[in-house]
C-alpha cells in the first residue's frame, strides 16, 4: 500500500490531474509523503506541548496541588508554550571540556528517530503516512536509535553524572528492548504480518488483541517495557534526579535541553499510540470518528503511564536489570510460546 | 567504680567527684586512653560528646561517656596548654571520637596524637587560628 | 553488605505480591486526585489569614495622646540578640515623660523572636501582621519610626 | 567489578554542595568503581556560622533564638536543650503548665520533622507524590505553630523558666483535630510507601548499621533505634513531664534504611498519643516562672540532653557567673550520624547512597553550627 492508496478523494483527483501531465506517480508520492511528514511533525510537537501541560496537571491533581493555572487563562493552557519560549531565549552553553560535535549532534540523534516512528502510526483509517511491509520491524529498528543519542550526549558532556546516566541509559535501553520486541512478536504472530495495516485489519475482523488470550500478557509486557523505554519512574535511572542531578542531560541548557525534553514526550506519545495500534484496535470504535477514537485510547494509556509515574519510587540499576532479565524476558518468551500455540491450534 | 578506677589507673587521676548521675574525673593526659578503655569495658560504650572548654585561664578537653544500660555518665576532663597542646587520640577506643576530635582540633587547636585523619572539619583548610579560644575576639559585641 | 535472611517467597507470589502492593499505592494516589481538596494557596491573589499572634514587622503603638508610647528607654535594644534595633533617640524630657524621636529597626537583622516586645516596660511595641518587607537594598530594610508607627486612630487630629 | 581483562579505573565524584539529595549544603567526595561506592569522605562546614562563639557573646536569653537555626526542621528541641542546661545551672524550674506546653511543642515539632523525613526520603527514592503529601500534613502543624507562637519554623517559644505565651483559645480543639487526622494519613503512607515492593527492595537490607557500631559512633535517636537499641532520652533521662506520660520507645531490629524509616513512622503515632495525653492532663496556671531580666547563674556547668527528632541533641553550658555563658557546646546528633556514613555506604551503589543518606535524616544546620 502506498500513500496514494490510502488518500482521500480530493487526492485521487489531484493524482489524476498530475498523471494527465505525464509526470511519474512516484514523484507525486514523494511530495505527498513530505507534506504528510511535516503535518505529522507539527501535530506531534503540538501534542508534546499539550502532554507536558497534561503531565503537570495530572501530577498537580495527584499531589493536592493546582498545577499550571496562570498563563493563558484559568487552566494555564499556554504554560508550556511560555516555558518553551523561555528555553529558546536561554543562553546556549557548551561545557569547556565537551566534545563539541558529538555534544551538538546528540539531541538531534534522539529527536529525529522519535519523530520517524510516527510515519507508521495509523491515526485514522485514512491517515497512515507509509504503511511499510515491515512496519513493525521499522519501529523496532528506529526506536532503538535514541539510546545512541543519549550515550553520545552523556559522553560528550565530559561530566561524571552525565557519563553515569549515559551508561545506565545504554544498559537499560538494551535490556528492555528485548521483552519489548518479544511482546511485538506476539502481535505479529497473531496478525500474521509485520504490516501495520494488516495488524489493524486483523483486529477489526477478529476483535481487539487485548481481548484475545494470551495477548493480555503481551499488552502488560509492552506497557511495562515501554515505560522503561521512555525513561519514566520507576525506570527513570538515566535521569535519576536525586542521584545523578539530571543524568545524561546534566550539561544541556536552553534549546538543546528542550530538544531532549520534547523527544522524551514525543516518545511517550508514540509508545502510547503504538500500544493502541497493537492491542486496542487502533482507530476502530463506534459512532465517533476514527481519529477521535485513536486519540481517546492513546490518552487513556498516557494517563495510566503518568499515574504510575507519580505513584511509585525508583528502582536501583541492578534491580532494573534483574527485573528485565529475570522476569520480563522469561515472561515474554512464555507469552510468545503461548501465542504461537493458540494461533496455530 | 571510683575505687576500681583508681586501682587501675593510679595517681594519674587527679580528682574524682560524683555529681548526680555524673562521675566527674580529672585525668592526666597519660592516663586518658587507659581511662577511656576502662570505662568502655565497664559499659560506658556511648561516647556522647568530646569537646573542649577554654575558660580564659586554662583549657581542658572534656570527654563524656555514657552507659546506655544504667544511664550513668563519666565526664573525663583533661587539661591541655592553650597553645600547641596535644593529647593522645581515643579513636582507637571509640570510632565515634574521630569527628569530634577533628572538631576540637579545628576550633581549639588541640592536636590528637594517633588520630587517623586530623584535618580541619568545619572551617576551611586554609583558616588561620582557632576561633573558640578566648584570645580570639568576637567581631561584634 | 549483608542482606538479613528473610523468608523467601515463591517466585510467582513475589511477582503478584509486588503488583498488588503497587496497586494499593495507585489507589491512594487516585483517591487523592479525585477526592481530596487542593491545598495550595494562590498567593498574590489569595492572601493568608494570619493569626493575631503573628510576628511580623515591628509596630510602634500610639498612646492616648496620639504620640508614640516609646520612651526611648533602650530596654528593647539591650534585649535584642541580633542588634536589629539600630538607633533610638528620645527628646529632652526625662523618665516616663520622654518620647522617642528616632527609632531605626533593621528588618534584615531581625529574627522576629519577640524578645524586644517582652522587654518593653511600656508596652510600646509589638510585632505586627505585616509580613512583606521587601526592599531593593540593605538600606531599604531599615525602617524609621515614622514607618513603624501604627496609623492614627479615626477622628483624631 | 572489572570484566575479564578490561582494566577499570576508579572515579572520584564530587557530590554536592549543590545536589538535589544532599539535604542542604553537604559535599560528599565519593570514590566510585562504576556505580559502586568504594569511598566516601563527607566535607562539611558550608553552613558554619560559629554558633558556639556567638553564644559566648550573648546573654543567656539572647542565645535562644540562635538555637532555632541549628536544627531548623525542629527548632523547639534545640531551644529545649539549651534552656534545660541553663535552668539546671540557675536552679530555675518552669511551672507545670509550661512543662506540658513544652512537651506539646516538642512533640508537634517531632511529628513535623518526621513528616519532612518521610517526604524527603520518598523524594530521594523518586516517589515525588509522597513528598508533597508529607508537606501537606506538616502544613497543618505549621498552622498550629503560627496560631500559638506567631512563627512557623523558628518559634523560639521555649524560654528560660517557661514558654513564650499560653496557648490561644481554640488551639486545643485544632490540635485534637490534627491528632485525629494524622493516623489515617499515616496508614495511607503505609499503603503508598511502606508496603510498596519497589520501596521495600530499595530500603530493606540497605545501609546496615549494626547496633554495636552505632553505639561506637555515638549514633542516637531513630538511627540507633532502627538498629534495635532502645535508647530514648525521653525514657533514659526524662525531662519536663515525660516521666508522667505513657508512650513506647519504638525500636526495629532491621538495622537498615527500612528499619530507620519504620521507627520514625511509628514514632509519629506515639507522638500523637503523647500530645493527646498532654492536652488531657494540661493543668491550669502560669506559663512563665519569675526569672531575673539579667540572668546571672552561679558558676558551674550543666548538660542538657534532649531527644530531638534526629537523636540526642545536647547542650553543655559552662557558666562563670556572668551574664553570658563561658562556653556553650552544641552536640548535634546529625554530626555523629554523618561520621558513620562512610562506613554505612561502602560497597553500595550510587542509588543506595542517596537512600542511606536520606535515612539518616540529617540537617546541615546542626552539623555545621
Amino acid at each position: 500500500m502506498t500513500a496514494t492508496a490510502t488518500a482521500p478523494g480530493v487526492l485521487q483527483r489531484l493524482l489524476v490531474w498530475w498523471q494527465a501531465h505525464g509526470w511519474p506517480a512516484w514523484i507525486f508520492d514523494a511530495i505527498w509523503m513530505v507534506v504528510m511528514a511535516a503535518v505529522v511533525t507539527a501535530f506531534v510537537l503540538v501534542t508534546v506541548l499539550f502532554l507536558i501541560w497534561l503531565e503537570r496537571k495530572v501530577s498537580g491533581d495527584i499531589q493536592s496541588r493546582v498545577g499550571p493555572n496562570r498563563v493563558g487563562g484559568r487552566f494555564g493552557p499556554l504554560q508550556t508554550a511560555a516555558d518553551a519560549l523561555k528555553l529558546l531565549m536561554k543562553e546556549d552553553i557548551i561545557p569547556a571540556g565537551a566534545d563539541r560535535i558529538v555534544f551538538v549532534l546528540a539531541p538531534f540523534l534522539v529527536f529525529v528517530p522519535t519523530l520517524m516512528v510516527f510515519l507508521v502510526v495509523p491515526f485514522s483509517d485514512r491517515w497512515l503516512v507509509k504503511d511499510l511491509n515491515l512496519g513493525l520491524l521499522f519501529v523496532v529498528a528506529v526506536s532503538a536509535l535514541p539510546v545512541i543519542g543519549l550515550v553520545m550526549g552523556g559522553w560528550a558532556s565530559n561530566n561524571k553524572y552525565a557519563m553515569l546516566g549515559a551508561m545506565r541509559a545504554a544498559a537499560q535501553g538494551m535490556s528492555y528492548e528485548i521483552p519489548l520486541i518479544l511482546a511485538m512478536v506476539c502481535v505479529a504472530v497473531a496478525a500474521g504480518s509485520l504490516k501495520i495495516g494488516d495488524i489493524v485489519s486483523a483486529q477489526r475482523e477478529g476483535g481487539w488483541f487485548i481481548l484475545r488470550f494470551p495477548l493480555q500478557l503481551a499488552f502488560l509486557l509492552y506497557l511495562i517495557t515501554s515505560m522503561a523505554e521512555v525513561n519514566r519512574v520507576p525506570f527513570d535511572l538515566p535521569e535519576a534526579e536525586s542521584e545523578l542531578v539530571a543524568g545524561y542531560h546534566t550539561e544541556y541548557t536552553g534549546m538543546r535541553f528542550a530538544i531532549f525534553f520534547v523527544a522524551e514526550f514525543a516518545h511517550l506519545f508514540f509508545v502510547a499510540a503504538f500500544c493502541t495500534t497493537l492491542f486496542l484496535g487502533a482507530w476502530s470504535g463506534p459512532v465517533l470518528p476514527p481519529a477521535i477514537w485513536f486519540l481517546i485510547k492513546t490518552y487513556a494509556i498516557i494517563l495510566v503511564i503518568m499515574w504510575v509515574r507519580w505513584t511509585v519510587p525508583r528502582l536501583r540499576i541492578d534491580q532494573i536489570m534483574g527485573f528485565a532479565w529475570k522476569l520480563l524476558v522469561p515472561a515474554a518468551l512464555v507469552t510468545v510460546l503461548l501465542t504461537g500455540l493458540v494461533w496455530t491450534a | 567504680m571510683i575505687d576500681n578506677l583508681k586501682a587501675e589507673i593510679g595517681e594519674d587521676i587527679e580528682s574524682a567527684e560524683q555529681v548526680g548521675r555524673e562521675l566527674r574525673l580529672r585525668v592526666r593526659p597519660a592516663a586518658l586512653v587507659a581511662c577511656c578503655r576502662f570505662c568502655k569495658e565497664r559499659g560506658y560504650r556511648y561516647p556522647a560528646d568530646i569537646t573542649a572548654v577554654d575558660t580564659g585561664s586554662e583549657m581542658r578537653v572534656v570527654y563524656r561517656l555514657v552507659s546506655l544500660e544504667s544511664g550513668e555518665h563519666v565526664v573525663i576532663s583533661v587539661g591541655v596548654p592553650r597553645t600547641g597542646g596535644s593529647l593522645p587520640s581515643v579513636t582507637g577506643v571509640f570510632k565515634g571520637a574521630d569527628w569530634p576530635e577533628r572538631e576540637v582540633y579545628d576550633l581549639f587547636g588541640v592536636r590528637f596524637i594517633g588520630h587517623p585523619d586530623l584535618r580541619r572539619i568545619l572551617l576551611t583548610d586554609d583558616w588561620q587560628g582557632f576561633p573558640l579560644l578566648k584570645t580570639v575576639p568576637a567581631q561584634s559585641k | 553488605m549483608t542482606t538479613p535472611a528473610t523468608k523467601r517467597e515463591s517466585y510467582l507470589a513475589e511477582v503478584l505480591g509486588g503488583a498488588w502492593s503497587i496497586g494499593k499505592g495507585l489507589a491512594v494516589t487516585l483517591r487523592n486526585a479525585l477526592l481530596r481538596p487542593r491545598v495550595t494557596e494562590q498567593y498574590p491573589a489569595q492572601r493568608p489569614k494570619l493569626p493575631p499572634a503573628w510576628r511580623g514587622k515591628m509596630v510602634h503603638k500610639r498612646g492616648e495622646d496620639g504620640r508614640p508610647r516609646c520612651t526611648a528607654c533602650m530596654a528593647c535594644q539591650k534585649a535584642c540578640p541580633t542588634l536589629a534595633i539600630v538607633e533610638i533617640k528620645g527628646d529632652e524630657k526625662k523618665g516616663r515623660e520622654r518620647r522617642a524621636t528616632a527609632y531605626v529597626w533593621d528588618a534584615s537583622r531581625c529574627l522576629f523572636c519577640n524578645q524586644c516586645v517582652e522587654a518593653c516596660p511600656f508596652d510600646a511595641i509589638k510585632l505586627g501582621q505585616e509580613y512583606s518587607m521587601v526592599a531593593e537594598s540593605r538600606e531599604g530594610t531599615r525602617f524609621e519610626l515614622s514607618e513603624l508607627l501604627e496609623p492614627a486612630e479615626e477622628g483624631e487630629p | 567489578m572489572s570484566v575479564g581483562l578490561t582494566p577499570t579505573e576508579q572515579v572520584i565524584l564530587n557530590m554536592g554542595p549543590q545536589h538535589p539529595s544532599t539535604h542542604g549544603v553537604l559535599r560528599l567526595r565519593l570514590t566510585l568503581d562504576g556505580e559502586v561506592v568504594v569511598g566516601c569522605d563527607p566535607v562539611i562546614g558550608y553552613l558554619h556560622r560559629g554558633m558556639e562563639k556567638i553564644a559566648e557573646n550573648r546573654t543567656y536569653a539572647q542565645f535562644i533564638p540562635y538555637t532555632d537555626r541549628l536544627d531548623y526542621i525542629s527548632s523547639a528541641s534545640n531551644n529545649e536543650a539549651f534552656v534545660l542546661a541553663v535552668e539546671r545551672i540557675a536552679g530555675i524550674e518552669a511551672p507545670p503548665r509550661a512543662q506540658y506546653l513544652r512537651v506539646i511543642l516538642l512533640e508537634l515539632n517531632r511529628i513535623a520533622s518526621h513528616l519532612v523525613f518521610v517526604a524527603t526520603f520518598a523524594n530521594d527514592l523518586a516517589a515525588t507524590t509522597a513528598f508533597l503529601y508529607g508537606f501537606r500534613e506538616r502544613e497543618v502543624i505549621m498552622d498550629l505553630f503560627e496560631m500559638w507562637t506567631g512563627a512557623r519554623l523558628t518559634q523560639s517559644w521555649i524560654r528560660i523558666g517557661g514558654v513564650g505565651s499560653d496557648i490561644p483559645e481554640g488551639f486545643e480543639k485544632k490540635a485534637h483535630e490534627f491528632c485525629r487526622m494524622l493516623g489515617p494519613r499515616l496508614d495511607e503512607y503505609d499503603q503508598l510507601l511502606t508496603g510498596n515492593r519497589i520501596f521495600r527492595v530499595r530500603t530493606e537490607g540497605v545501609g546496615v548499621l549494626p547496633p554495636e557500631v552505632g553505639v561506637d559512633y555515638a549514633c542516637s535517636g531513630p538511627t540507633l533505634r532502627g538498629s534495635g537499641v532502645g535508647f530514648d532520652l525521653r525514657r533514659a533521662e526524662p525531662y519536663e513531664v515525660y516521666s508522667r506520660l505513657g508512650f513506647d520507645v519504638v525500636t526495629d531490629t532491621a538495622c537498615d534504611c527500612m528499619g530507620r524509616y519504620r521507627v520514625r513512622m511509628e514514632e509519629m503515632r506515639q507522638s500523637v498519643h503523647i500530645i493527646e495525653q498532654c492536652l488531657d492532663q494540661l493543668p491550669e496556671g502560669e506559663v512563665q516562672a519569675k526569672v531575673p531580666r539579667a540572668l546571672r547563674p552561679s558558676a558551674g556547668e550543666a548538660y542538657g540532653r534532649v531527644e530531638s527528632p534526629r537523636g540526642e541533641f545536647a547542650c553543655y553550658v559552662v557558666s562563670d557567673g556572668g551574664t553570658s555563658p563561658l562556653r556553650v557546646r552544641l552536640r548535634a546528633p546529625s554530626f555523629y550520624h554523618m561520621a558513620a556514613l562512610p562506613e554505612m555506604v561502602r560497597g553500595w551503589k550510587m542509588g543506595d547512597l542517596v537512600a542511606i543518606l536520606g535515612s539518616l535524616d540529617i540537617v546541615l544546620g546542626e552539623i555545621d553550627r
